[in-house]
């Protein structure tokens, strides 16, 4: 039923190369762990806030081990062991190690066997907590509903929580599904998750586990008195990815940006620290029921996107592997593309739908993300409408399941209220006045559209196989993705990474990816 | 939190609600955010941008960022702009001039017709003037009515008379005198250059020289229209965008009342 | 080649029904004259200016004859009569009876045929003067050229000649291809044609030939700034149907609303007359190479676009017919609809692509005149901006003729020069973003749009074999089109029709018709 | 025309063009025609509406007309109008603060250099601060430019560094000491809350406390960057959207030798 008459060959190719891509990766990633694991691995354990000087304690506890060596172990090891060893909970004993009254390397230890049984009980107690909130995710779906997809998504980022939930709620009125918080401008930055409600921002809101709480509590109002589901999304990457994944799904968010390859290329993070935290944090987010977003969007506001369409491609399929690694299924993977095409090119929406339908059909189940036009957006507000027009016209032709509304004030400003508004009513008016328009469009056999789709396939299926050769690694060495050059031990948080030592123990991992 | 990374600047302005000095929002309370648009006729260069920018100032807008200028080819240029604007408003005394009566529904009206009244009420109506839109006028009055709310025709106490369009005041006056009519119906939709003023002016002021204006009651309605400009111009009702039949018609007999006309 | 798949069989069948209709018609108008007729020759026989009183000259004479019992003789006849008597030129004889000095049915007569050969004669010069005009639109398209199809239709109304040339020029700078200036309000039920240059009109500006000559002048200008050829366009259409016709002819117009049915169903003027009138009206646009744009589009104002979409069908058939009959080929029929459906219906836009192609695929030839989203515009200017969008979509889509481009502000005022400016760039970026789509795109068969389309088709096939049992007079009398009733001897300007008698004579008729 | 048919309605106002009191453009010269939109904070009624139109007579409108009112849903709604506005501009002083240098293209840039420096100049650029926006600073420096514009990077007889974003303040001016550079080139793209003025100031106080100041050629650009908004925190020139390479390199050049910088 393929409109584009797509290569079948091909893709399936294409996707070997992807697979083999992500085991080399992954044999990487299985031998190392991270300082921000551990934080998150000491998070679910139970530990939270935040010291004196305003440490959040995860940050304590592991620095405490990684001061003494023990980052190879792992949290879990040294928790559970000091559980075991004192009695306390998690929490009180972070509190000890924070007020320097303890050092949890340097306990007594406990036979594995004990430490282990220990650990998975007190994992156990949070999986738990996780499981139940994704029951009550499925029973709010069931009861209240949700809204038709593509879901209208947009963002809110005044940089003060109470005022993100006066917009949001608003936005949720006039129709929208999703609400991302976007994150302050710099947090994916910081090595730690800063704690509290927060109001001050630039450029977005402090991602806490407090916010998060806020935000979840304002969307579950809304939801009622519009009858809707709304979804909450935040943002996973950047140095503490795993750790802002746990803290999803501990407040049922339900969404989440979630990409290593974004932090790589546009924030400059250490591509061996955020592939290993990628990992445990889409361990997480698969287990919570969350819809990752992967970011291949960003590459084209620094690449060109006719030239460089096949390298968005070649991401999804990489980005496909490693999330199935992660135990994610299909249907929680909202692949990330955009519509970034320069509206002057003659037929560029043609090009632009191509582009879309050639997604939908290679990644068939996935409630693919799709991102507004950005970078050609001026200070011209009327056509910027028009443009963000267009683009829903693309989502409702080729079923996208994510659409991240634009803005008509893209290149002015964060969203002001009555903007998304505006926005919400164009993705309405386009969505119902166009809803069938992908079962009734045939595209002409060799026509321009399909020509192009197979094109991209093909540069696509080549990319891959090059990588497949020489390594994901040295691909972004040589800037192959948006054009963007990476060292291997270059950028953010390289420090941060360690092998495992043959004691390390990380209980979250099998009992998330096994389901339980 | 903590960190004090990213304190290093707090909102200048006070973010409480206060109805007696309420500004425009846009994403924080008070903040004053206001987008404008319009077209000078000077040349478009750096010159223009900047008079777009200084005639921002002047309608009172703080730090206003022209963020579009368009050559409009023949010496003109168009702009938009953002900015914070500075005047705040009390919102605490706002009067509105509503048109006094109480909705009831097609029944509830003929209903009472039927106690207070006693029998049909005649309505004349008509799109007059040079004015050939007899769309909102057919809303009110025609059988079919509007958005599923009937019109004046299907009444069973309403005798209702359409004019249609184009009719001068003159004729429309004439008919209504004919037809015996209680209550007068003026619609109005071109407003270039206040045309409809001039045209419901004259109406009321040929009402007036000839003695009739106090035998009907006369109502206008129109998508320009508001109950206040009509009250000014003589009428006794105006009626904007999206009046239903029973709008009318509930302040036609009401006021009919009122005035014990039976 | 029907993407619609449509009945062949119908569509002869219902154009068999409407040239049945028109021929009924037809042999009304032949043995009918009116004095908008009868000033039209006057006119095109070298008469122009006003009395003192600011009566037109044409209106003196023919009201002259009509007072006297002439009308039926016809203008032409009386006047070359006149001619041969005085010695005068036409004007000066229009003059002479302005003054009371002359009463040109009291004259002496020649011959017929002296009478005849005369009047040839002067008129000759008249049918020389337009073909020059043609000419020369013809040199300057293919010097100049023109802007691609769809043109971007545009209009002026500012009531001020003057100022409409200002915006009309910016207009033209921004990319459109037609202007046409809106008549003031009113004008078309004026049985005279108001005269000079005018300042002063409400929601339009008075049509006069010398505000064509100063539009034609600014456009012929701006048309080699910009290296297009700029097509002026006027209304005639009202009780002046035909003199506006002549005006256009004389000062190069390039296109003209000019239907019968508009007048009788929105400005309430009586069948007879504007039947006749519109006749002579269009062998003149006809032979001037003018396109014509008829008012189907209407219709949809007051009727509803779903439920009467065959009505407008069935009305382009039968303008189709009259304009054959009166020598207009298909290249110059700008038969018109509009996109006119609720926006707020789920796959409204399907339907609406449905009907546009179907205008398409029936009328192959015709520069469609397609109009945009009026009735459902509102104070929502960035929404009414997207509602034209689509509309602008659906026209490159089924490649319309004339795009008559929808303003942001259509339910507020009429266009501001900045809104002109932004109603062109949407079409432009439209137009050129999508270019090839219809090329691109095929149509499920039996789908929704399929089955939209032959549905209205049967729809209108049955309307015309109604008619064509019924008579066109009849069918007005019921209400058919556009939901309005008119009877056959109500409305504006019966008294002016009268029957020709024996020796009536327009040379103009068969000069222009042959084609010389 | 002579008809007195429509001549019931002059314009009231004066229709011709008078630089020292210009207004807004609708249709006719001086109409003073403003289309406006904001945000109110109070529920979407009637009463909201007369205060959006009362907030627009504020701001200078006469006879606004509120076209448009959205329910944001949350007690608060958005309006759109439509009015005159009564304020008039002088644009016959209107000054702009421009780059004063004249633009060379690439090859004469190099050519003014070879000829009046004689030496490669060193030009580093960063986006600094916690700004990750790239584009705009590449656009200047990168080989390959932007718009069919080569940067920096090409220029033969410049040595161009760009050391990328969210370089912090105190690490871009060590590299500059270190490269020796001629000049500096800082480029922001986040505004909100001012962050860029809180940047770009701190940027220049750093190096006049390590006596810096003077050595360098310091110019900032961005999107809502104008030359007014650089020159008045204290940079050599500002550059805003739709800037080239040239166009910085030309003013850098030529500012170098006028101070003199060998
Ligand atoms: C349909 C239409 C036409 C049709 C009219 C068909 C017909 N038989 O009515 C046609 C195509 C013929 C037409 C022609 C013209 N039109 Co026209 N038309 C419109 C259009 C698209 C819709 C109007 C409409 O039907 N609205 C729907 C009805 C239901 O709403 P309504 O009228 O507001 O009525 C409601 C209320 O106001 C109220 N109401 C109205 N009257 C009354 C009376 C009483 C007593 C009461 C209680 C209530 C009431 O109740 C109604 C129901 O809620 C508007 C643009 C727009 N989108 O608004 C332009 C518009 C009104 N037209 C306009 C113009 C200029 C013209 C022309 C003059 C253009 C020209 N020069 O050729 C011509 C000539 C008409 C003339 N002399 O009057 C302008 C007016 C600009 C202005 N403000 O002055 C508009 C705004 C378009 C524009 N932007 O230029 N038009
Ligand atoms: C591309 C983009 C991104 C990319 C950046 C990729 C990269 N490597 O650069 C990604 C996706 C990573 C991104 C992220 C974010 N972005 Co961003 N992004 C944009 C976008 C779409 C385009 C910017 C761009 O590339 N313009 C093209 C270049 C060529 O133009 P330019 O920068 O103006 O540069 C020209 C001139 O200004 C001048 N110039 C610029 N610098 C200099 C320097 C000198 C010395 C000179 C002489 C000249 C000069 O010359 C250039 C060529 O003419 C804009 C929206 C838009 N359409 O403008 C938003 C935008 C800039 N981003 C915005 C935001 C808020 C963010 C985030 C903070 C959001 C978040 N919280 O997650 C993040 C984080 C970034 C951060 N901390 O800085 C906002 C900024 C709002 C504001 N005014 O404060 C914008 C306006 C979008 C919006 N409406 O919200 N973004
Ligand atoms: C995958 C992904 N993660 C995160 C972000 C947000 O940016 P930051 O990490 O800078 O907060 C984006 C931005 O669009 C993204 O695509
Ligand atoms: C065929 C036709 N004639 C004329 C007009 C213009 O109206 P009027 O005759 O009132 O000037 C229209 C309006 O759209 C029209 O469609």
């Amino acid at each position: 039923m393929s409109k584009l008459n797509l290569n079948q060959d091909l893709i399936r190719k294409a996707r070997e190369s992807a697979r083999h891509i992500a085991e080399d990766v992954q044999k990487f990633i299985d031998i190392h762990t991270t300082i921000a694991v551990e934080r998150t691995v000491t998070r679910l354990l139970g530990v939270d806030g935040v010291n004196d000087v305003g440490t959040p304690l995860p940050n304590v506890v592991v620095d405490n081990i990684k001061a003494n060596g023990g980052l190879g172990t792992g949290a879990a090891y040294f928790l559970a062991n000091a559980v075991l060893h004192t009695g306390m909970t998690a929490q009180e004993i972070a509190e000890k190690v924070a007020a320097g009254e303890l050092d949890i390397t340097k306990l007594p230890q406990k036979s594995v066997k004990e430490i282990h049984e220990k650990a998975n009980e007190l994992a156990a107690l949070m999986v738990e907590r996780v499981k139940n909130n994704r029951a009550q995710r499925e029973d709010y779906l069931n009861t209240l509903g949700e809204g038709k997809r593509p879901y209208l998504y947009v963002i809110v980022a005044t940089g003060n929580i109470y005022e993100d939930v006066v917009q949001a709620q608003s936005a949720a009125k006039q129709g929208a599904d999703i609400i991302a918080v976007i994150r302050t401008t710099g947090q994916s930055l910081l090595d730690y998750v800063p704690y509290g409600a927060t109001t001050e921002g630039f450029g977005g809101t402090y991602a806490t586990q407090e916010n998060f709480r806020i935000m979840r509590k304002a969307l579950d109002e809304v939801g009622q008195e519009v009858g809707r589901y709304i979804r909450l999304c935040n943002y996973c990457s950047g140095l503490c990815m795993p750790e802002i994944a746990a803290m999803g799904a501990m407040e049922r968010l339900d969404v989440m940006l979630n990409d290593a390859l974004y932090g790589i290329l546009f924030r400059d993070i250490n591509m061996q620290r955020t592939l290993v935290d990628q990992n445990f944090s889409r361990i997480i987010n698969g287990f919570a029921g969350v819809i990752i977003n992967t970011g291949e969007d960003n590459y084209l506001t620094t690449a060109d996107a006719i030239e460089e369409a096949h390298t968005v491609l070649a991401s999804q399929f990489i980005n496909e592997q490693f999330a199935l690694k992660a135990g994610i299924p299909e249907e929680q993977m909202g692949l990330g593309h955009a519509f970034e095409m320069e509206p002057g090119v003659e037929n560029g929406f043609l090009l632009e739908l191509a582009q879309a339908q050639m997604a939908r059909e290679i990644f068939p189940k996935a409630p693919l993300k799709y991102m507004p036009p950005t970078k050609f957006m001026t200070g011209n507000i009327f056509k910027g409408h028009i443009q963000d027009a267009l683009f829903n016209m693309v989502s409702i032709w080729t079923n996208q399941g994510l659409q991240l509304l634009g803005m008509m004030t893209e290149a002015i400003h964060t969203p002001l209220m009555s903007e998304r508004a505006l926005s919400i009513e164009n993705a309405r008016y386009i969505f119902n006045n166009m809803r069938n328009i992908g079962d009734e469009m045939e595209f002409k056999q060799g026509g321009m559209i399909q020509s192009r789709a197979a094109e991209v396939l093909e540069n696509a299926a080549r990319l891959l196989q090059n990588i497949e050769e020489e390594g994901l690694f040295a691909t972004l060495e040589q800037g192959k993705f948006g054009g963007v050059k990476r060292s291997r031990t270059g950028g953010k948080g390289l420090d941060g990474v360690t092998e495992k030592d043959a004691r390390y123990f990380n209980p979250f991992i099998e009992m998330m990816l096994s389901g339980q | 939190m903590s960190s004090g990374l990213y304190s290093m600047n707090k909102r200048d302005f006070d973010i409480t609600f206060d109805p007696k000095r309420v500004k425009p929002y846009g994403d924080t309370m008070n903040d004053g955010k206001v987008q404008l648009s319009f077209t000078l006729p000077i040349q478009a260069d750096e010159k223009a941008k900047e008079a777009a920018r200084l005639y921002a100032m002047k309608m009172g807008l703080e730090e206003p960022s022209v963020v579009h200028m368009m050559d409009l080819g023949v010496g003109y240029s168009y702009f938009v702009v953002f900015g914070n604007c500075v005047h705040t408003i009390d919102v605490t005394d706002i009067k509105v001039t509503k048109v006094e009566s109480t909705v009831m529904g097609m029944s509830e009206v003929d209903e009472y017709i039927r106690k207070n009244i006693g029998r049909e009420v005649v309505i004349v109506g008509a799109s007059t003037g040079t004015d050939a839109h007899t769309v909102g006028i057919d809303a009110v009055m025609n059988m079919k009515g509007y958005a599923g709310h009937y019109g004046l025709e299907r009444y069973d106490m309403i005798d209702a008379y359409n004019l249609g369009s184009q009719v001068p005041n003159e004729e429309f006056i004439r008919k209504a005198v004919e037809l015996k009519a209680d209550v007068l119906l003026v619609s109005q939709t071109v407003t270039q250059k206040n045309v409809h003023i001039q045209n419901l002016t004259n109406l009321i002021e040929l009402l007036e020289a000839e003695g009739l204006r106090d035998k009907f009651i006369v109502a206008c309605g129109g998508p320009r229209i508001s109950h206040e400009l009509a009250k000014e111009l003589g009428y006794d009702a105006g009626f904007g965008a999206g009046t239903y039949a029973e709008d009318v018609a509930s302040f036609a007999v009401q006021e009919m009342v009122n005035r014990g006309m039976k």
